[in-house]
């Protein structure tokens, strides 16, 4: 085994780590804002190891690139919608209160 | 067992689920789900079987059929998706049932 | 042991389905749907067909999900406040109208597990050989391009992907005809959200870069006229969301230009062809890259114009007649 | 050789992943849970595909990951939209 494929059984191995954490979280925490906590950062996270273990796999200098910005666009575009879900959600929650106060 | 085996059977059983449901779910939604669940078992299996002899690539027709395939589906779901809200907004009706 | 990932996906895609199929609230349904779709993407990319992969993420997951998260404004309970009648909200879908007598029912479990053997065995005893990959291999030389999925969709069987953009056109009046007058109005509500407006903007030259790439790589690799198409006509509905509405600002002549632009520059150089003494959509082998690119460049843009227009059309069908006073 | 049954475990686990996350779809309360759960499926996905390129050596796969992940924020957008529309309306 080289050392290449050590790090790359590493970096997987903890990117699984991380998407059972986040998985785990979604089930587990009681309302949408924590899961919405787990599941944006954890996840992320967890992709950002197995893409860097499979370009460090691939070994191809275009690949690594292309990995990096799949990678860049995924993070911006969870903590986008992270955020318009949240805000969504709050929006319906104050919509429900001020009904039940009318 | 080989790939293309595993998925040639499960479409059947995907095309049957769907046969499943257009007959017996009366909401409109509902039936163009199912409608859209049958057609890719159809899907699944003539891309199946394109892999079948090992040779350079897989067989195109079948690939080139099933996008064709994809794109002339989803065109019939939105037009059924506009009758489906267009009767929902003249009569309120959301499924077949006589009862409302 | 790979067929291990197989078995699971093929679980997984039955599992999808069934539950789509018995899920209580709409909601419910149409999420489990969109799964299924990746599902099966995933199932394309285990049998090689990337092409239909991306096909299938992008139109089946992608533009019909936005269209139904469109529709469930006008069918779900949970989300809809105009009516906000108590008894409705504890209505399920399952339990409405589906209640099948036992006669009927069992004949139709009886008819579809038949059914179900029958497939089966038809599937397990299908006879090996008969495809067209020798002929389509032979051809590619000629056929100008080196993807053979391209080279099958615009060059062989051209006619197919020429009355398919029609058949997207066909849906577009049909759309028109039963629901909305073929008005677009600038929606009244633009995104106030800075953020919004930011991601929209900033995604919008990705969507472009990106299906502009894979229209061009739909030359040698996976992807082609309909994926790039789905993705600009992505550009379209996000630039529609975040409030500049492209088609209430170009005007009414070059709107018609750009939806018949595809099936009419098909069908022009189709005759061209005939006219130069070939058969309908004969390329001349010596030019055929060339003029596949223009051909799948044009029905692209028809197509994503298409797309947009319809998911304009869904978006403002059924809106009270209060906010249709802002007009342009 | 271990490495690409190395590969294969991973997607299984990945696989797996995304089936328990399931219950969130069948569970979740709102409409924006279930959200969340195809935005799980999105990023598994994508991950799955990643792996799957590199356990094919076909580079084309990263292709099917953008669109995903495009589509993802797509569906996002057009939710959170569509609810605004419907807002503005009955203020």
């Amino acid at each position: 085994m080289t050392i290449t494929e050590l790090m790359t059984v590493i970096l997987l191995v903890v990117g699984c780590f991380f998407f059972l954490a986040g998985t785990l979280g979604v089930l587990r925490f009681p309302d949408l804002f924590s899961r919405l906590h787990a599941l944006t950062k954890a996840d992320n996270l967890g992709l950002g190891f197995i893409a860097a273990g499979m370009a460090l796999h691939i070994a191809s200098p275009w690949a690594a690139l292309k990995i990096f910005f799949i990678w860049f666009f995924t993070l911006l575009a969870s903590s986008t919608s992270c955020y318009l879900i949240a805000r969504f959600q709050r929006g319906q929650d104050q919509a429900g209160k001020r009904k039940e106060g009318a | 067992m080989e790939t293309y085996q595993i998925y040639s059977l499960t479409s059947a059983v995907l095309f049957v689920i769907g046969l499943a449901g257009v007959f017996a779910s009366g909401h409109f939604i509902k039936k163009i789900i199912a409608t859209n669940i049958m057609g890719g078992g159809v899907f699944l299996c003539l891309v199946s079987f394109s892999g079948r002899d090992a040779l350079a690539f897989a067989d195109p027709v079948p690939h080139a059929l099933v996008i064709t395939g994809i794109v002339v589906a989803v065109s019939s779901a939105a037009f059924a998706l506009s009758l489906a809200r267009r009767i929902k907004q003249l009569t309120g009706k959301e499924s077949f049932s006589n009862d409302k | 042991m790979s067929v291990l990932i197989d078995i699971i996906l093929a679980i997984l895609a039955v599992y999808l389905a069934i539950q789509c199929l018995l899920a209580p609230r709409l909601p419910q349904t149409m999420f489990l749907f969109f799964a299924f779709g990746l599902a099966l993407a995933l199932a394309w990319v285990r049998l090689g067909a990337v092409d239909v992969a991306i096909a299938e993420a992008a139109i089946a997951a992608g533009f019909l999900g936005v269209l139904m998260i469109d529709a469930l404004r006008d069918f779900s309970h949970a989300l809809n406040k105009r009516q906000g009648n108590p008894t409705d909200n504890q209505k399920t879908l399952s339990g409405n109208g589906t209640k099948l007598p036992w006669l009927p029912g069992v004949a139709l479990g009886l008819g579809l597990g038949l059914f179900l053997l029958i497939a089966l065995e038809a599937i397990w005893k299908m006879p090996d050989g008969g495809g067209l990959t020798v002929l389509a291999g032979e051809m590619l030389p000629v056929s100008g391009v080196g993807n053979p999925v391209t080279a099958v969709l615009l060059n062989y069987r051209g006619y197919d992907t020429w009355l398919e953009i029609g058949v997207i056109l066909m849906a577009l009046l049909a759309i028109v005809a039963t629901g909305g007058t073929e008005v677009y109005r600038r929606p009244g509500m633009a995104a106030r959200d800075p953020l919004l407006r930011q991601v929209i903007l900033f995604f919008t030259p990705i969507l472009f870069l990106f299906g502009a790439f894979l229209l061009y790589a739909g030359k040698a690799a996976p992807g082609g006229a309909f994926q790039a198409a789905v993705l600009w006509g992505a550009m379209g509905i996000l630039l529609h969301l975040g409030g500049w509405p492209v088609f209430a600002v170009i005007p009414r002549w070059l709107r018609q230009l750009i939806l018949a632009l595809g099936l009419g520059a098909f069908l022009l150089m189709g005759f061209l062809f005939m006219a130069g003494g070939g058969a309908l959509f004969e390329y001349p082998p010596a030019h055929a890259g060339v003029l596949i690119l223009i051909v799948e460049t044009l029905a692209a843009i028809s197509i994503a114009a298409a797309l947009t227009a319809i998911y304009t059309l869904f978006n403002q069908m059924n809106e009270e007649p209060d906010q249709a006073d802002s007009t342009n | 050789m271990y490495m690409n049954h190395f590969f294969i475990l991973v997607i299984v686990f990945l696989l797996l992943n995304i089936a328990l996350g399931l219950f969130r779809v069948w569970r979740g309360p709102t409409v924006a849970d279930r959200l969340l759960t195809t935005q799980l499926f999105g990023t598994t996905g994508m991950a799955i595909l990643l792996v799957l390129a590199g356990y094919l050596k076909d580079l084309t796969l990263l292709n099917i990951a953008i669109t995903f992940n495009v589509l993802a924020i797509l569906l996002v957008i057009a939710l959170v939209q569509v609810r605004k529309n419907k807002k503005g309306e009955t203020p």
